[in-house]
This record gives C-alpha cells, structure tokens and sequence, in this order.
C-alpha cells in the first residue's frame, strides 16, 4: 500500500487522516469497532478546566444529509483527562492532539499550561465552538479577540497550537491572516455551522440549547470553499473537516489546499468511514501512480494558477 | 461488548404483523452469538447520505442456532420507512450489539416485566432468558387497542401474560399503570423490567421507589454514535450534575440511576 | 380548505407560498407541470440593467441533499423583461415580484426605477448574489453599503422594496436591523451559503465560476437559524427560504418567524413541492383547527418567552 | 409539449443487458402518448434527499399500445445505481416529456445515425419513427468492445447498421468516427443525426460543416430543473454572446446552432 505520511505543526503522522473532535470521544469508545491505531492522529472531545455537564436534552437533531448538535463540551475537565484517560489513549501509539475550549482567554492559556508536558503532542484551540455561550464562537468570529487569544496561549505552551475555525464568519480567509500571524502552527477547518430547527410537533426548538451545529456531508461544500480559500492566503498547514465520508470526499479538502482531513459525523453513518478513507486515499495514491502523495494538497489551484486568483 | 462490530448483515425474513410493525429477522451470527437481552443495534436506514444517522432498535430475538437476530419495530417516520421497504435478501449494516443490557438478581426469581406499545420488543429477549435462569414471569402488556398488542403468544411460553387496552377491547380496560398498580398490590417481586412510553417509565419508577423494589428501565434518546463517544444521547444522572449517555451507560438503567422527566 | 391569506410590505397574497427567485425562471417555464397561478407570488429571476449572459459552464453540481449553482444572473435584461416577460406574468392574475440585482449601487437605482410604473408588485433587491463578482455578496455582507443602496432604492422608488440578505455573514440580524432602518419593507432570508466542490477526476474545481452558492435542503437549519435570530430582531414581516421541500418545513421557518416561505430548489427534486406546501400549509391548520394560521407565526419564540432572549 | 407532467409510474419491466447498462420500462400511458424521438425526461432517483437531483434520460422507446416508455441507461453514479435497484412493480416519479427533439427535414428521406456507447438510446426511438415515415436510413454504433455494442439486432429492423470497435472485436477496428468518415465518401444523406460522446458530436459537427449536410446533435448537461427555468444546463450558442439551454431549447441541436469545446 502506498505510505501517506504527513507533519502537520511538528507532530508527524502516518497518514493524514485523523478524526473531528468531539465525534471520537477518547478514542476507546470506537475500539471495539475498529483498530484507531491506524489513524494519522487522535482529537480529543473539547477540554475544559473544570468538569462541564453540557446543555440540556435533546442534544441532537438530524437534518437533511447532515446533524445538528449542541452538547456543550460535556468532559470529566482537564485534571481528569490528564490522569484517567490521556495514558489510555497513548497508549494506541498515535500521536494524540487535545482539544481545549475555554470560556475565557485566561482559561485557555490555563488549559495550555495544564497540558504542557502532559504527554499530547498538541493542542487544537475550539475557538469556535457554536454551542456555549461565553468563549466558543463569539470569541473565534472577532479576528482580534482570536489573535490576542491564540498569542497568549503560544506563548504560555511549548507544544505545537493548531487553531479551530468557525465558518460563521464574513471573511474566513481574513480571520485566519490574523491567527497565523499571531502564531498558529495550523488550522483546523471548519466547525460546524451555526444552526436551528423547530420540532414543529412541539412547535419550539428541537434542541434543549434552542441552536446548535450543523455537520455532515450537507456542509462539505461550505468546508472546501473555506479550505480553497484559506490555503491561498496562509502558508500553515491546514486540518480539512466538514463532511467527509469517503476516500473521494478527502481528495475534495487536499486538492483545495488541506494537508490532512479529519473524519466527524461520517462515523455516525458508517463507523468505518475513517478507515474506509484511509484505505480509499491509499488505493488512489497507488492507482494513479502517485510517487509523493503531499503533491496532491493545492493542486486545484496550484496547477492551473490563472484559478487562484479569482477567489480571494 | 468484545464482538461489538460493525456488519453487513442480509435480510433472511422481513414480516409485517400489524399496519405498522414489523419483524425484521437478519442473518448476523457474531451479532447472535454476542448479544444480551437489553442491547440494542444501530441499523443503516437509507441509501445515500439522507436520512443520515442509524436507528436504534432493541434486539427482540435471537436465534443462537441459525445465527440470526430479529427486531421488532414501529414504522415512525423516514428512517423506519425504508428499513420497511428492505426484502428478503437485500443487505442492512448494523452496528452492535451496543449498551448494557437488563441484570438479573434477586433472591426469589421472581420478575415482573412492564411494556406498552413497541415497548414489548426487548422484553421478549429478557423474557425467553430469564425463563432459562429458572425465574417465574409474569408480563404486562399495555396498548390502546387489541391490535396495538403486540407478541402476546409469544410471551405466554414465558410466564403468565397480562394484558390492558384503553378501549377495552382486549384485557383489562385502562392503562398498562393502572394493571400494574392491581398486579403489586397482589404479588411481590425482586425484579421489575420495564420498556414503554415516558409516562409508563415514570410510574414503574415511582412504584420501585414507593414500595422498595428494584426496577430496570430500557430508555430512549435520540442517538448519533451509539457508542457513548458523542455525548449526544443523555438523561439526567441521579447525581444532579451528572448526564449519563443512554447508548453506553444504558439503555438499561436501575431506576435509581437516573432522574426521568415528564 | 383553510385560507392562508398574507399581506407582505402591502401586497396582498392569497397564501404565503412564494417561489425563490432563480429556481421558477418567469413562471412560464412550470406552467406545463401545474398551475402557476395557486402560489401567493412569483418572484422573478435575478434581474439585471443590461442583458447578461451569466458564467462559464458546468453551472450546476450536486452536492449531498443540495445543490451548488453559479449561473451567474443570466436574463435578458430589464428591458426585454418589461415588454416580453411581464405581460405574460401578470396574465396568471398572482402578485409579480422583481428581483433585481445590481452590479453597483447606482444599477439598483436605475433598475428600481425602470421597473416602477411597470406593472411589478414590489422589488426584491438581491444583495446577496455569491456568483457575481461586484454588488451581489461583497455589497450585501457590509451593513453600511447596503443599508446605504437600500436607502437610495427606496427613494426611488414607490414600490414596496424587499431586501434579500445573504447567510454569509458573522451576523445577520446586525445586518437585517441596518437595512431596514434604511427603509426595507420586508426581507427575504436566506440566499445560498458560499460553497465550492473539487471535481476529484479533473482536479478542479467543479463549477466554471469556481464557487458557487449552496441551496437546498442541505442548508435549511442554517436559514431557520437565521429566520428566528432575524425575526427577533425587527419589525418587518420575513420571507423564508432555504431547503423547504414540504409543509413541515415552511411550518418550522413560520414557527421560527416567518410571514411568508418561497420554494426554491425543492422543485428540482418535486416539480410540485409548492403546490404541495400550500396543500399540507392548509391541511395542517385544518387539522388543528386555527383559526388565524397567523398566529403561527414566531410562535415558537412568542410563546415561551424565555426562550426568545437566548439567542439575540 | 402539452402533455409534460409529473407522473408517478410503475417499473414494468427492468432488463440487465449487460454488466452496467439497464433498460428500464415504465407504465406511463401519458408519457408514451405525448413523447417525441429525442424528447428526455427527468426521473427521481433516491428515496430521501439524497441524491437530490432528478437524472435526464432520453427516451428509448414507447409502446403507444401498452402505454409503456422505456430507458435505456448505464449506471454512473449514485442516482444511476439506486434507479438500477428498482424491481418490478415500484414506483419511479418521472417529469416528461421535455426538451425539443430531433427534426425530420430533407427531399431525399436519407437518415445516417450516429452514436457511440449509451449514445444509442435516444436513436432507436428515433430510427424507429423515421422508418414510419419512409426514410432509408443507416446506423452506425461504436464502442470500446463487442460487448459495448448495443441494441444491435433493434436497429437492424430499422435499416442498415454498422458497427465498428476499439478493439476490433465487433465490425470494423477503429472509432465510430473513422467508420463515419469512410460512409460519407461512399453515399449522400439529407439529415445526420448523432448522440454520444463529445469527441463524436464535435467530429460529426466538423463533417457536417465542411460537406455542408445539416446534422443533429443531442447534448448533454447536467441539470436541475430540466424545464428551462434555471438556466443551469447551458452550453455556448453559435451567437457567442448567448448561452443556450440543453434541457429546453435542445437537448437536440443543429450542429449550427452550437459551439462544442472539446
Ligand atoms: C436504545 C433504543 C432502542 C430502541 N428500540 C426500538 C425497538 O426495538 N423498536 C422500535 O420500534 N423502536 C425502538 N426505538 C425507537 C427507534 O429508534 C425510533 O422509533 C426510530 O429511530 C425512529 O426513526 P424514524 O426514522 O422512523 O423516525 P424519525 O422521526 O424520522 O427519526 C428522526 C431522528 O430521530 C431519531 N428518533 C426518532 N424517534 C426516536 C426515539 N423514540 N428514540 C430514539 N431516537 C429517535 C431517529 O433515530 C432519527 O435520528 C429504540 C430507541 C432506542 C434509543
Ligand atoms: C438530455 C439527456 C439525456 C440523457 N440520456 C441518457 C440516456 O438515455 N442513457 C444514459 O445512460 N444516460 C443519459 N444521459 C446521461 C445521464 O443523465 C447521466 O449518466 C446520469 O445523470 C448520471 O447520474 P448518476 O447519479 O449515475 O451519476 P453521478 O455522477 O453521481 O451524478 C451526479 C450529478 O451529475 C449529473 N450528471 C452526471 N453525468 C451526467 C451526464 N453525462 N449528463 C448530464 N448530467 C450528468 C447527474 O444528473 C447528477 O446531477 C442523458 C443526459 C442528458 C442531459
Ligand atoms: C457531536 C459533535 C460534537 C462535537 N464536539 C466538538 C468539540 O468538542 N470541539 C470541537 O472543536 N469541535 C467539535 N465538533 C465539531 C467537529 O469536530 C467538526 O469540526 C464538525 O463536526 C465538522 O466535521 P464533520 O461534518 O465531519 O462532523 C463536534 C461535532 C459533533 C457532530
Ligand atoms: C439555480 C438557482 C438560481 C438562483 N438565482 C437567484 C437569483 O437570480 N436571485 C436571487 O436572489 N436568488 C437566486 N437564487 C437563490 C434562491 O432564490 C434561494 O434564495 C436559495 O436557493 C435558497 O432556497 P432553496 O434552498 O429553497 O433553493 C438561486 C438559486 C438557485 C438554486
Ligand atoms: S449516541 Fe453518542 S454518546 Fe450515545
Ligand atoms: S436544467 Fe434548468 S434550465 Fe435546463
């Protein structure tokens, strides 16, 4: 099989496929189904500093081709995760990447500090979160607010910080500028959509937390555009998510400029969605005779650069 | 949990036994040989990407012999549809078994097993189990209508069946709650298993809590991984604080464990 | 069966069920699949001063219960639509909506202008074009630009003017108070999200503009979201749309704020999905027996108050 | 025209006729009454929202007599696959008949028909017409492989055909296009008319230009509303300014009418 190895901020992996956080729990939970140690890469469900119980029930909606979630970062809190779980999750061999959701700055660089030499290999900032109220999206919309944020937390870290953006916002590629100058290693993209439904038998919101987050492959279009745009304006590496259930559907993120994906929601369809891309991407690489795979990410723009202007 | 996977299964018997139930048989013989009463699957509805989550249905049946495992479940809305529309050979993937199923202890061996509606579908497991460990079974059946009683033959070569309907027109007239009030006022048990509607759910709970004896509930939340990785699927824990997910804390949980609303 | 008649910014309709603009051509086009004339109102396709000949093919890709498109306004101009389209429109005896756009903001003056006195029932400005390349989008996500087009639009004419806003946006209720302070009579939410999908066998883009704006039912939370932030938010009456296919789902846009709903991309899938809304529209408030289906409108925030200052 | 509508139909019968392509026939007493030889129609594919467009496909065949219209398709993609799954007896919605057809024009009533692959499926229905109306025509097929050859023994009911292979397995080696160019040296015609793959229409529209004999050439588009009102399924018109519509003001063309790229 062809090899597919990729670094993104340092931490190098195998392949470039990891999983959306949030979708994988702590990666345990999907053991009986399928080996994870054949990831490119663990995320972990969002981490706050102390313990958070997450919004009220329902908490998920499903919606044309899609989902609408608003958990609400329930997790036992960093302290827990560091003892109890980040050894079980090392365990597999894989690099694991901690996802951190503050609801304030200080809260995150306090996450940052609490997992430095903690044993993850990085930190995925959820400055983007669309299901809680303080932190979470209305900090990740405000490119300054994003910045100052990011700035701190690479500055409290000596691991490598990979920024999570909302697709919520006007000017994706402008929100990105701003993190990456304030030190962002790599970005993760997108988040989920800010999004509604009415339970009309109920005749009120379906969700307990009245919106959530759209995900599925309903969004992917959205993500590729996001990714198409943000690879022509930085030079990190970028994480491509929203949507993805097939080998093809990765092909999508790369050829617009992501150096890895991540598979979420598609595992509710299919549980071996993730390995299911891996071995699609593998099978690709070897078909078309693809010395290194990493020739692919850009491509579409790449190539034929009379494209890449017409975006941005 | 170790033969957790995720299968392609084929349809080997698909009947309708009502307007909208139906029993659906699947070859799946690591499912059969894994699956404990109050597990349940999520089973692949569709055939694109809508509808987009897999349902949750409670194993009914499983025949260790052939390797097959039945559900049995009511046609709500699209999802249920086209899980209604599979013929005999066509392929279903199904994800399980998942959750932790019904416990069985006590002291007398005495149970007594509470349902309405589609509710009946994981007691049957239990029942046809139960009866295997020698315990003495006696069975609710609640619905609003004769026809809305579901599987009653089958459980009579369990235990004793007892059956209510709304309308009166099988049983006794009133609600399953209201039988089971008569049938505990007569008899004692140390099990009560209940699988129903809220409102069901939440008077079997009371009555554990009034009278002391221990009670396990089958509940339902809507589920996307079914796995416990999400967090989608909780109710309220005991502990205030605390959300337990139904998929993988449940869907059986001690009355005592969680806090029911409605 | 129930009447369902609505005002919206003073024309009168028999019943609240538009079609989007762009999805209907001028009426014409479905008058062999059912009859036209049992909608509320037509809405035009884009409009535009000068004929235009709209982008380079592939147009059109679908995407997981969606549709991208990027047809680029083509129409044969203002002109030709006064004296060879609108006769024809106005014989169904249906209130005739123009939706016009605009490449500066002097176009949608002069647009405005011409088509008053022509015999049109009101104007929908489409500010939120995401296939061309000025006005459209980049002109309706800056709330003073629009506001400011808005304003010069409504001095010029008598008309009743609509405003239509794209979701593109970090926020559009923010955006929905500048335009009708400016002096819009009404909105329509949403036009499509900005979208882009990689054909995987060329390795390009799929579509000949590149993006493209992403419909269908993919996208209706993202439109019921922003109907019931919108709706919260100002005072003019609201026409939803986005992925509505069925009378649940213009009762969960109602419910979420809405006066009126416009069937768009459902067509492509249903040829008569607007038919059918209007028939489970009056069957549903048959059933439940309301008196005034009005009073469905927002009802879904209007009845448990607390429930409405979440979101804002 | 009059009669385009949106039908629910009944699948008939459904043919594999060779690994990937199907013919599909439906119960639509409408449809067959009102369809002309070049005319498509827009068939639902999926049963949720996914796929969520309709798929064009031209129409193969009517029986006035049964009312039946068939299709003759090769799976592709995702809604192609689901249409292949339908059995006899379920339901297929269909929008028909749309687009303009083919024209029958010329003194001398000579036809030579053109195609290559799937490019057959509206041609039978056409040879078939042109026979009623006393034409003397002749057909040419290509395809990779013997076995791409299709409905071979249908045409010759309808005149002369000839067949030509990549690989030589069938009639002459060599492209459909080759096996065009030596016909034409040899006899005259009044009409050509052609469907296949791009670099067959753009050779036929070249030949047809530089002998001066009028060709029609059925294209293809991707498509939403198939009706004319998206103006999503263009292709660039002879004026350069304007953008024609497959679905509405073809999918047949003169090969004047159009700009080809490829
Ligand atoms: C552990 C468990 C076991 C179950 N066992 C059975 C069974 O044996 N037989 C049976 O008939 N039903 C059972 N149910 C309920 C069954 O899952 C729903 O009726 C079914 O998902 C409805 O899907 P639908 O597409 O027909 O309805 P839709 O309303 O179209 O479904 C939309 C979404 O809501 C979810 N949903 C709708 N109703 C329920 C519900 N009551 N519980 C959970 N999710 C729901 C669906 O899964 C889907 O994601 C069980 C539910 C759970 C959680
Ligand atoms: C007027 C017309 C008549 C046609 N007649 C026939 C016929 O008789 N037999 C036959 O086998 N095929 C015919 N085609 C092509 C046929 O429509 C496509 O093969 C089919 O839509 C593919 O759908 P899919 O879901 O299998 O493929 P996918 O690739 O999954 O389809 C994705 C999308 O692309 C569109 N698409 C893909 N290929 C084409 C194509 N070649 N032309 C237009 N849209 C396409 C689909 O409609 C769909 O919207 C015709 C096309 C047109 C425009
Ligand atoms: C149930 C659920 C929970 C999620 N939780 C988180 C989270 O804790 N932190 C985070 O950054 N993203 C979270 N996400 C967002 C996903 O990581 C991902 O960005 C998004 O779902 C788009 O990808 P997908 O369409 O493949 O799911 C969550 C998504 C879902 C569906
Ligand atoms: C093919 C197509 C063409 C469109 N053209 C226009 C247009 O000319 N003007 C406009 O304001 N909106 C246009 N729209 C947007 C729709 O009117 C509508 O806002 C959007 O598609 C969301 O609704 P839907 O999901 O029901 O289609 C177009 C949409 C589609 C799919
Ligand atoms: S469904 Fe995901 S945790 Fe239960
Ligand atoms: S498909 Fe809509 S105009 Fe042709």
């Amino acid at each position: 099989m062809a090899d597919l190895p990729v670094q993104i901020a340092g931490i190098g992996m195998k392949n470039p496929v990891l999983v959306a956080s949030g979708t994988f729990g702590y990666g345990a939970e999907y053991r009986p189904v399928f080996d994870v140690s054949r990831l490119g890469a663990l995320v972990t469900k969002g981490l706050t500093l102390k313990p958070c119980a997450g919004n009220p029930a329902p908490r998920l909606w499903e919606t044309p081709a899609g989902l609408l979630n608003a958990i609400g970062l329930q997790n036992p809190g960093v302290d827990v995760f560091i003892s109890d779980i980040l050894p079980v999750m090392r365990s597999y061999g894989v690099p694991v990447i901690a996802n951190i959701a503050g609801f304030t700055g200080e809260e995150f660089v306090a996450l940052a500090e609490r997992l430095d030499g903690s044993g993850v290999d990085g930190l995925e900032l959820n400055i983007s979160c669309p299901n809680v109220k303080a932190g979470g999206m209305a900090l990740g919309a405000d490119p300054c607010l994003a910045a100052s944020v990011v700035a701190a937390v690479v500055r409290a870290t000596s691991l490598p910080v990979i920024v999570k953006l909302t697709p919520n916002v006007t000017d994706i590629a402008g929100l990105a500028r701003e993190v990456v100058a304030a030190g962002a290693a790599a970005l993760s993209l997108i988040n989920t959509l800010l999004g509604l439904a009415i339970d009309v038998d109920a005749g009120k919101p379906a969700l307990g937390n009245v919106t959530g987050g759209l995900s599925g492959p309903a969004i992917r279009p959205v993500a590729v555009r996001a990714v198409w745009q943000v690879a022509q304006s930085v030079d990190v590496p970028i994480i491509g998510m929203g949507g993805i259930c097939t080998g093809r559907d990765a092909l999508e993120f790369i050829l617009a400029g992501a150096s890895a994906v991540a598979v979420g929601s598609a595992l509710f369809h299919d549980p071996l969605a993730a390995v299911k891309v891996i071995k699609e991407l593998e099978r690709y690489c070897e078909r078309k005779e693809i010395g290194d795979w990493r020739s692919l990410i850009g491509a579409a723009w790449k190539r034929g650069n009379s494209l890449a202007g017409e975006v941005r | 949990m170790s033969k957790t996977g995720e299968y392609s299964t084929r349809v080997v018997e698909h009947l309708v036994l009502s307007r909208d139930v139906f029993r659906l048989t699947l070859e799946a013989t690591k499912l059969a040989a894994a699956a404990r009463p109050g597990q349940f699957a999520m089973l692949g509805c569709g055939s694109g990407f809508d509808p987009f989550l897999r349902r949750p249905l409670s194993i009914h049946r499983v025949q260790g012999v052939s390797g097959t495992v039945s559900f049995l479940y009511r046609v709500r809305g699209r999802g249920t549809e086209w899980l209604a529309s599979r013929r005999q050979g066509e392929a279903v993937s199904l994800l399980g078994p998942l959750g932790r199923g019904f416990r069985y202890e006590g002291n007398s061996k005495r149970a007594l097993l509470v349902s309405a509606g589609i509710g009946v579908a994981p007691l049957l497991f239990l029942a046809e189990t139960l009866m295997g460990l020698n315990w003495t079974i006696t069975i609710l059946i609640g619905a609003r209508t004769r026809k809305g009683i579901l599987c009653r033959s089958d459980f009579e070569r369990y235990g004793r069946v007892l059956v209510s309907t709304d309308d009166g027109s099988a049983g006794r007239r009133g609600s399953v709650v209201d039988l089971l009030r008569k049938v505990f006022d007569k008899d004692s048990y140390a099990q009560i298993y209940a699988c129903g509607p809220q409102p069901v759910l939440v008077a079997v709970s009371q009555l554990s809590a009034d009278k002391g004896i221990p009670a396990q509930l089958s509940l339902e939340e809507r589920m996307a991984c079914g796995l416990g990785a999400c967090m989608g699927c909780v109710c309220q824990g005991a502990d205030p604080s605390r959300m337990v997910r139904v998929c993988a804390d449940g869907p059986v949980f001690d009355a005592s464990e969680v806090i029911l609303n409605g």
